[in-house]
């Protein structure tokens, strides 16, 4: 029996590779740690401690710059892709653990596994975009999804809140089952899980074709589209996201999101590259049932949470457009759009928990009436949040479905872009509804008094709210990093 | 001798999980599951996966299913409150989509062209280790991190008091 | 243009699109609790942007088709897009319009706007910023932007400060041009892609896609999206029904700056987009422009003859005029596009007084009902004479500027179109049906109603704000060559560049192909 | 100093707008004030107001008023007078003179200065604008004297005159449709100047909309011209004539398309068959007005441009025929109409309907120098006769109803007198003025090449007419018994000098006036013909030979005279039965009107034509424009568009209801998309 | 050995299984016992294929799938106290609060 050698060098490679995950995991431990020592009243230092150490994460992911290093016997890889979205996905939890240090004081959720779930959950996303095996991918979809069942229902005492985690729960698990049953097929048909391996094979025509291989793509893709909610493997989403507290809907909505992406578009980009012929179809149908069914649906809303629920199906079917065509301008697009969307989404939940006062009764979109004129601020960043998710320029949001569409156009797909065009069209509808409600009416009785939020939170809206313009204003710069991640991913 | 044994198993465990779904009393089904679990881990024998088998029986037929009887024992639903099943409609059609999946995936088992297959010991505990340790050192780690999480929340949800 | 330096007069358009941000901007630190100040402070930025305007339009070589003043920085240079503005004898008096128009829209609001008057004056800034843009962006990202962003403040301007449907109105008009404005985006995107594909370069700049020979039938669907943006802009019949509804319930300035500019943003598309990009799709499809025109002009007239509200009477009669513009855009040449060029000025400026007029009775009297007034010659005087010469303006009496613009359009059409023309031409005796109507029911007879008797005559604010109106109805009646000599290098060009590029592109053409042939795979 | 004045031809429609200035300065800043104030007073005290506000001693800016608005207008005649004759000492093919002021409107090719020429044609045409625009504008000082809105009526007047010149002078096609709509505007300004009077304001309304119909058809015609031609200068257009039907770019057809679009205008400013219906309407308007616009010039603008492209309507035998036979209708329609009338003003009114037919009829047959001759003595004549009608309703506290009038020649001598004059003109009594030129017209309808017996023989009839209702008119007006209202009987009087003044001046030219163009077969000279010859001898070259000048030297003398003598006999017998029964057997009209009551009401209520035009046009239009706003753009456009969002929320009310809530449900629809997306995968 | 084609239909009928479990059933407890029986019939996949192969890599997928189980079957399990602690019952027919 020959002992197992460890290269030294190698293993410290692999840490290095993913020393913003660890940085993370660390913080989760060091928050339950300080939860079992901190006094009752000095809860907020929780959130605090956490926030540093996303800060510290996101350092290094830019510390660490867009070169390529692989670890764990090509396990993992901090690439050009993992970086961007590792951005995103700590934008994200930087942004929500902010909005978190009010949110918790009303709600009762300062507690240290709120924020130590929060933390490991975002690791776990962060394996996931950076994993090129299936068997790291599949982990860190677990490790995102399971503190997320936990934190939608993280209220216990509201029945909405457990039942979202519930609904989430079993369907999450059910869809696990089918994700693992591709991969597994894909293990019969190629022999490994990592990707790296499979990209050769492609090549053989034989395999490209095989049905038991393209199945598995197929039930892969059904595991990965649940978690984007695409249509229609989405019915979840509106639950969880109405009952799951607000934060954690605006972290979902945007992280979780952001993350199965990025392992869809790292498979589908670079080991299925030879499989669009086959796919985009699907990808089409998929892309075209998720915007319309998600507009649709949201059209008929009057809960301003449910509301953003189904403008997120939507989002997912946009950000799909720039799959089908599977080329560097359609992975470019998606990635400048899930930052966008990161900041635009999380943002509107934001200005909407404030507005809102109390989960399950605060989202009727009456709340709204009259909030307007009263209070300027707050309804001028929805309004912001809600142009760009409407795609109106010269917001961030339009920027990223112009790119959207126009990888669409670009390979023909021309009526995937006029349907889509309509799509956000229509979507316009209901994202102005909330402004009539905020500005055109008069509040039935008195306007409510919106949480004053506190500073942390402000920073988050303004942050939000700077990028959603800055970014509708100066795109090159983050297009180019984009391009630049995906060409790397590419190479 | 190997067709044979499988044979034998897989109906069991076939079998079993046929039970599982349409038992009445979770309790029933718990048990029938248990049964599926040990037929699975014959199998996994069958195939030189010792490891596995034991795992299978120690962690799954072990240690999840004790969860799971523990529950269904504080929860413990009286007979007549057990949810009335009933096979309407759309139910009936899932298990149709379900059948469909079976047929779908028949008709990919047959057309399988299997990658050439090698004697390699894949599946004993010295094998397993070696590659655990390894090439899947960070996956091993990440279920590390899994399983806090799963604890925490466990415990964040289910504790009585907070 | 030599005695405006260099530095000044390439920065001067970015200066003439940016500026009323900034004063936005500073209206943002301005006390909300002190309204007058407010009010002034706009009306300030506006003048100084109007002031801004006046070298554009001096220094304006008019013997030359290129942009003038042009900037241009990369923007998204990877992606060829570009922050390019410039200015050309079609668009130059047209971004006059807007910021001639803009003060007096800001100082008819003085006293019809009490809530939210920051809110408002910043919306209104925000507006002028986009229309500014859309005139002047020779990038078709670009155009794309401010096309875009004029919604929303107009979106607002309408649902906050309008009257009764003022949702269901504002609502109305976002989405009816917005849906049209996104399959034009697709056909821009489609556009950028084929001109990469035809020459291997990535530009959105406009003047290159100019040289593109464009595929016919590719042309026809491009040209259809853009074409149905610009009509629902325009409103051509039968898009047009967000029109009446949208100008009722807006606020009197935002009718004004409505119907005078925004409209225009829709003729203006046509021919500076859907026209020379798409010249065989544009002659070719014609005759169903001209149709829908010359319906446009009719339907507007006979529909506006029977309102019972002044402002929707006025709003239908838009319908009926930009019904002209557009059949004179159609003509494909030189008399025919002045005229409609000249008609856009026209009509903002008449139908932007017409509104104003109905304002100033809205702002005394709290109703538009035609039945509720009567005989208000005899108590308003001066408001009669202002209403006399805008209603003879609007039905294009010669020696006003309407008859110019009318003339042209319809000597131009009658070239190329005769028969449309000959019913077009009964427009004019529509719009005489029509507008006299009005102007009897409400300024001629006895007193009937007995809360129009001690109206007020026009303030001198109000006087103040109609007179550079009236002036420029005359203006333009009695020597239009100071706007017509400006546009005729850019007119000529675009007219040739049309029919050069349709020579090249029909050129080895069978003779005799029908055009379903031409555009669908039909096979005889 | 007499050749210099041309270049400052401009002056003569500059005086009248700096009049229009000058007025509505004074109108907006001194009368506007006073009105207002009254206005708001009269409310007060309802009763006292009337008593007081005509007895107020005149504002002074009304004296002002009175010397500007007709002083503008005297010395436009002067100036004119100055030019044509600076014109007439140049030698008969050189009387021709344009200046141009500045450019207009230049598009493309298209370019159409603000000129004006003046030539033969158009010095007749500024000579009688200004002239007896200048004797209405005096007599309108007295007449309007004691309306409120003094000020604001010269303003409309001066403007009329202003429009007018400016159509006359124009010196092409464009600047003549700027005068032609002014004069448009002015008319509707000047018939709804009470615009307290629904009737007035309805009047002038119509009169602007049926102007605009024949407005119409003049654009269309103008844009044939200048897409055949290349240019709408007269002179350019006129010049390219010969070259142009010679290389077959102007062939008949396009001629008469262009004439006939033309002549709709005319129709429609000149108020002939089918468009006439505004101008009996018109007499809404304050008399003096009626006899300025409705009389002496605005409807005769029709005969001027027709009389202007000559050489294009020679060009197209149909557009003559068309010309002659509308003119010729008309006036023998509307005499028949003139016959039962007995509001004053509408006699005179469809009158000059008919005379303006003869016009017509004169263009018609190519003897355009009648035409133009006629318009000239008509222009005298009419006026006058509306003035006089003027001043016996001014007389009479505004009564226009001939049934409550009679006697009134002893009290209103110089009225009666000079209207006596003018009836005798109108009704062809040799030596006056409108023998002369209404026998020439008579006389080229028969002999001309364009002319035709039959066109004679309505004309002539018409003449009978004619003479008969003018001088019912005069019988019922002026003899008899009175049959006024006791309390306006008391108030009767001779008008003011500043009205009667004019009054006279009238009536020397309407006898005089024709004394310039007396045909040769009357051994005297046609002045009148030679005067305007280069203008038509032009059209002539061009058209078929010299038809329309000369074309009596191919017909006898004694006919010619037979036919004069025929026509006078005619006129004789119209004057004699008026007398027979307005003067002799005063209750023989009621007899006859009852013996054949259909026809009498008929045309008493003028045939119905504005009500059929109501029901066949107006009323349609409205009905049908009612429908299009209400069931097409708000039911169907609308109903689309709602529609569309109403489907589009019902799909999404749909959608939502598949979100049921229950886990197994969501789970089915993961499975179906699994199981759709693998067999996809396999049947593919 | 066999062919791992028998084992993969075995696999492809437990997981058919547990399919309709989860789609047929309300009691949530069942269902997340036809979870299990998903995830073990993907478990059979990777053994079969992985010992065909000679690659441990089936085991330890396998191995990672039972952990996954387990964290899983753990956490839903305290999901289904929290919420039988809300309302009394697991039938997921009742908990239908969330819709539309």
């Amino acid at each position: 029996m020959t002992p197992i050698a460890i290269d030294a060098s190698a293993m410290m490679q692999g840490l290095y590779c993913i020393l913003p995950e660890i940085l993370i995991v660390a913080t989760a431990l060091f928050v339950l740690f300080v939860d079992l020592i901190l006094p009752e009243e000095n809860r907020r230092i929780l959130c605090g401690v956490s926030i540093i150490g996303v800060a510290l994460s996101l350092f290094t992911v830019f510390a660490m710059g867009p070169g390529k290093i692989s670890g764990f016997s090509g396990a993992v890889v901090h690439d050009g892709l993992g970086a961007f979205f590792e951005i995103v996905i700590l934008s994200a939890c930087a942004l929500t653990l902010l909005m978190a240090t009010g949110y918790s004081e009303w709600e009762g959720t300062h507690k240290g596994e709120f924020y130590s779930l929060l933390l490991l959950s975002t690791s776990g996303m962060m394996f996931m975009a950076k994993g090129t095996d299936l068997m790291t991918i599949f982990l860190g979809l677990e490790t995102l999804s399971i503190p997320i069942y936990v934190l939608v229902g993280f209220h216990r005492h509201r029945m909405s809140s457990v039942e979202g985690a519930l609904k989430y729960f079993l369907l999450g698990a059910f869809a696990s089952g089918f994700l693992l049953y591709g991969i597994a097929l894909m293990y019969a048909a190629t022999g490994t899980t990592k990707i790296a391996q499979m990209v050769p094979m492609l090549y053989d025509a034989r395999l490209a074709a095989s049905p038991v291989f393209l199945a598995g793509v197929g039930l892969l893709l059904v595991g990965f589209a649940f978690k984007v909610s695409l249509v229609p493997f989405h019915m979840w989403t509106p639950d969880a996201y109405e009952g799951a507290p607000t934060v954690v809907t605006a972290f979902m909505s945007a992280a979780v999101k952001a993350a199965a992406f990025a392992a869809l578009i790292r498979v589908l980009l670079l080991t299925l590259g030879g499989l669009q012929p086959v796919l985009w179809k699907v990808l089409w149908v998929l892309s075209v049932l998720t915007m319309t069914v998600g507009n649709l649906s949201a059209l008929v809303q009057n809960n301003v949470k449910r509301m953003l629920a189904y403008s997120s199906i939507a989002h997912a079917g946009y950000i799909l457009v720039g799959m089908v065509s599977g080329d560097v301008l359609g992975g470019q697009a998606s990635l400048f759009y899930l930052l966008v969307y990161a900041f635009m989404n999380i943002g509107a939940f934001g200005v909407v928990m404030l507005i809102a006062q109390k989960e399950d009764e605060g989202y009727d979109i009456d709340n709204l009436a009259g909030i307007g004129f009263k209070y300027p601020a707050l309804a001028g960043l929805l309004t912001l949040f809600l142009v760009s998710l409407g795609g109106i320029p010269p917001t961030a949001g339009f920027v990223g479905k112009f790119y959207l569409f126009s990888a669409a156009i670009k390979h023909g797909y021309i009526w995937l872009a006029v349907i889509g065009v309509l799509n956000s069209a229509a979507s316009i509808y209901y994202y102005l509804r909330i402004v009539v409600y905020m500005y055109f009416l008069p509040a039935k009785g008195e306007v409510p008094v919106p949480r004053p939020p506190r500073i942390a939170f402000s920073l988050a809206l303004c942050a939000s709210a700077s990028v959603v313009l800055v970014l509708g204003i100066v795109p090159s710069s983050v297009l180019e990093f984009a391009e630049r991640s995906v060409l790397s991913l590419l190479m | 001798m190997e067709p044979i044994l499988f044979i034998i198993f897989g109906a069991i465990a076939v079998g079993g999980a046929i039970m599982v779904v349409t038992r009445k009393h979770p309790m029933s089904s718990a048990l029938y599951l248990i049964l599926t679990l040990f037929a699975v881990a014959a199998l996994f024998v069958l195939r030189q996966a010792h490891f596995l088998a034991a795992i299978q029986v120690i962690v799954y037929a072990g240690a999840v299913m004790v969860l799971f009887i523990f529950v269904i024992m504080l929860i413990n639903v009286p007979e007549n409150k057990l949810p009335m099943e009933r096979l309407t409609g759309l139910r009936l059609l899932g298990v149709v989509a379900a059948g469909f999946l079976i047929l779908e995936s028949a008709i990919l088992a047959r057309r399988f062209a299997m990658p050439a297959g090698s004697t390699a010991d894949a599946g004993s505990v010295q094998a397993v280790g070696r590659a655990l340790f390894t090439d899947y050192l960070l996956a091993f780690e990440i279920t590390s991190v899994l399983l806090l999480a799963a604890v925490i929340g466990a415990i964040a949800l289910a504790k009585r008091k907070i | 243009m030599t005695w405006i330096p260099a530095y000044l007069s390439s920065n001067l358009l970015t200066a003439l699109i940016f500026f009323p941000l900034a004063g936005a901007l500073l209206l943002f630190f301005l006390p909300r609790e002190n309204p007058r100040l407010i009010r002034n402070a706009t009306l300030l930025v506006t003048l100084v942007e109007f002031l801004l305007s006046l070298p554009v339009a001096i220094g304006f070589n008019g013997a030359t088709a290129a942009m003038q003043f042009v900037q241009r920085v990369p923007w998204i240079p990877g992606y060829g897009i570009e922050y390019h503005v410039g200015v050309d004898g079609i668009s130059l008096w047209l971004v006059m319009l807007t910021t001639f128009l803009m003060p007096i829209a800001i100082l008819s609001t003085y006293e019809a706007v009490e809530k939210h008057v920051k809110e408002f004056m910043i919306f209104m800034l925000v507006l002028e910023v986009g229309m500014v843009g859309v005139f002047l962006a020779i990038d078709l990202f670009l155009f794309y932007i401010f096309w875009e962003l004029v919604l929303i403040p107009m979106y607002f301007l309408i649902g906050v400060w309008g009257s009764e449907r003022r949702i269901y109105s504002a609502i109305k008009f976002f989405l009816y041009t917005f849906a049209g404005s996104v399959l034009m985006l697709v056909a821009i995107i489609a556009l950028y892609f084929h001109h990469y594909a035809a020459t291997g370069v990535y530009t959105t700049n406009l003047l290159r896609m100019y040289e593109l020979s464009i595929p016919v039938k590719l042309q026809f669907w491009m040209f259809a999206a853009f074409a149905l943006a610009f009509a629902f802009k325009v409103p051509m019949f039968p898009f047009h029904t967000w029109l009446p509804d949208a100008h009722v319930d807006a606020p009197t300035a935002g009718s004004v700056i409505l119907a005078a500019v925004l409209l225009k943003m829709g003729t203006y598309g046509f021919l500076r987009f859907a026209m020379p990009l798409f010249p065989v799709a544009a002659v070719d499809l014609m005759p169903l422009v001209a149709t829908l025109a010359v319906i446009g002009i009719i339907y507007g007239a006979l529909v506006a003859m029977v309102q019972k509200d002044m402002k929707k009477l006025v709003a239908y009669s838009s319908v009926s005029h930009l019904g002209f513009v557009m059949l004179g855009l159609f003509a494909f040449n030189v008399q025919g596009i002045e005229g409609g060029i000249l008609q856009m000025i026209n009509h903002g400026v008449s139908t932007g007084a017409l509104f104003l007029i109905v304002g100033i009775i809205y702002e005394r009297r709290h109703t538009r009902l035609i039945e509720e007034f009567g005989g208000l010659s005899k108590v308003v005087p001066l408001y009669a004479l202002v209403f006399m010469i805008v209603t003879l303006s609007s039905v294009g009496l010669p020696g006003t500027n309407g008859f110019v613009g009318e003339f042209l359009i319809l000597l131009g059409a009658f070239k190329t179109a005769k028969w449309y023309t000959v019913f077009a031409a009964t427009g004019v005796i529509l719009s005489a049906v029509y507008m006299l109507w009005m102007f009897q029911r409400v300024m001629f007879g006895k007193i009937t109603n007995e809360k129009n008797r001690h109206l007020p005559d026009l303030k001198p604010r109000e006087i103040a704000y109609m007179l550079p109106l009236l002036v420029m109805i005359f203006w333009i009646g009695v020597y239009p060559q100071t706007f017509l000599r400006k546009m005729d290098a850019s007119v000529s060009a675009a007219v040739t560049r049309i029919e050069t590029k349709r020579q090249a592109a029909l050129g080895e053409r069978p003779q005799g192909e029908t055009l379903l042939a031409r555009y669908f795979d039909v096979k005889k | 100093m007499v050749t210099g004045i041309l270049d400052y031809i401009w002056l003569v429609p500059a005086l009248p707008l700096l009049g229009v200035l000058l007025n509505g300065a004074i109108a907006l800043f001194c009368e506007r004030p006073l009105l207002l104030a009254e206005a708001a007073h009269g409310d007060e005290g309802h009763g006292h107001g009337d008593a007081h506000g005509g007895h107020h001693a005149p504002a002074p800016y009304r004296k002002l008023v009175a010397f500007i608005g007709p002083a503008v207008v005297g010395a436009a005649f002067v100036v004119s007078v100055l030019a044509v004759l600076a014109l007439a000492a140049r030698p008969a093919h050189d009387r021709f003179f344009v200046q141009v002021l500045f450019p207009w409107i230049q598009a493309g090719g298209f370019s159409a200065p603000a000129a004006l020429q003046l030539d033969p044609l158009s010095s007749v045409m500024i000579l009688v604008v200004t002239g007896v625009g200048f004797l209405i504008h005096v007599y309108s000082a007295g007449y309007m004297s004691h309306e409120k809105a003094f000020a604001r009526y010269f303003v409309y007047l001066n403007l009329f005159t202003f429009a007018m010149l400016t159509l006359v002078l124009g010196s092409n096609y464009l600047v003549m449709f700027v005068g032609w709509e002014g004069v448009g505007l002015c008319s509707y300004l000047l018939i709804g100047y009470w615009y307290e009077k629904k009737s007035a304001s309805d009047a002038g309304k119509k009169a602007f909309i049926v102007n605009r119909i024949g407005d119409f058809g003049f654009m269309l015609g103008v844009f044939l011209i200048f897409w055949t031609f290349g240019t709408v200068n007269y002179t350019e257009v006129f010049a390219k004539v010969p070259l142009l039907s010679a290389n077959g770019v102007l062939t008949t057809e396009i001629a008469t398309a262009i004439t006939l679009l033309l002549f709709v205008g005319a129709i429609g400013k000149s108020a002939q068959i089918p468009l006439y219906v505004w101008l009996p309407d018109a007499m809404e308007g304050p008399t003096p007005v009626s006899a300025l616009i409705h009389a002496a010039t605005m409807v005769t603008a029709g005969v001027y441009m027709v009389a202007r492209s000559s050489s294009l309507f020679l060009l197209s035998p149909v557009s003559m025929g068309v010309v002659a036979t509308v003119g010729a209708a008309t006036a023998i329609f509307s005499a028949t109409i003139g016959i039962t009338q007995n509001d004053i003003k509408r006699v005179l009114a469809y009158s000059t309907v008919s005379q303006l037919g003869y016009m017509f009829l004169a263009c018609g047959v190519g003897a355009f120098t009648a035409g133009i001759f006629h318009l000239m003595t008509h222009a005298f004549f009419k006026a006058l006769l509306f003035l006089g009608s003027g001043s016996v309703i001014h007389a009479l506290s505004g009564e226009q109803d001939m049934r409550k009038m009679g006697s009134l020649k002893k009290h209103l001598p110089i009225t009666f007198t000079t209207m006596f004059i003018a009836t005798l003109a109108i009704a062809g009594i040799p030596g006056l003025s409108g023998f002369f030129s209404k026998d020439e017209i008579l006389w080229k309808a028969f002999s001309s090449e364009h002319g035709h017996i039959a066109l004679w023989a309505v004309a002539a009839l018409a003449a009978g007419i004619t003479a008969f209702y003018m001088f019912r008119l005069v019988f019922l007006t002026f003899f008899g018994e009175s049959r006024m209202e006791p309390e306006v009987e008391k108030h009767v009087h001779e008008s003011p000098y500043s009205m009667t003044v004019p009054l006279m001046l009238l009536a020397v030219l309407s006898v005089v006036g024709g004394w310039i163009g007396i045909p040769e077969v009357l051994k005297g000279h046609n002045y009148f013909e030679e005067w305007l010859a280069p203008v038509f001898a032009q059209g002539a070259a061009g058209g078929h030979g010299a038809a329309g000048a000369h074309g009596a030297a191919h017909h006898p003398v004694a006919l010619e005279l037979g036919l004069m003598a025929g026509s006078v006999a005619v006129a004789l017998c119209g004057i004699g039965l008026a007398y027979y029964l307005y003067r002799v057997r005063t209750n023989k009209p009621k007899e006859i009107a009852e013996a054949v009551p259909g026809l009498y009401d008929v045309v008493l209520n003028k045939y119905y034509v504005d009500e059929i035009y109501d029901f066949l046009f107006v009323r349609r239009i409205v009905n049908g424009s009612i429908v299009l706003w209400q069931a097409f753009d708000a039911a169907f456009i609308d109903g689309i568009v709602n529609g569309i969002a109403a489907a589009v929320r019902g799909a999404g009310d749909g959608v939502r209801r598949l979100q049921t809530g229950v886990v197994g449900n969501y789970a089915f629809s993961l499975l179906l998309g699994a199981v759709l997306l693998v067999g996809y995968i396999l049947t593919r | 050995m066999m062919e791992p084609t028998a084992y993969l239909l075995l696999s492809g009928i437990l997981f058919g299984i547990g399919v309709a479990g989860v789609v047929a059933r309300k009691n949530a407890l069942i269902i997340l016992m036809s979870v299990e029986i998903m995830l073990n019939a993907v478990n059979v996949a990777f053994i079969a294929v992985g010992s065909h192969l000679g690659d441990p890599t089936g085991s330890i997928f396998a191995f990672m799938v039972m952990t996954v189980a387990a964290a899983e079957a753990a956490v839903g399990l305290a999901i289904l106290i929290a919420i039988y602690r809300l309302k009394e019952t697991i039938d997921i027919t009742e908990l239908s609060v969330l819709k539309w």
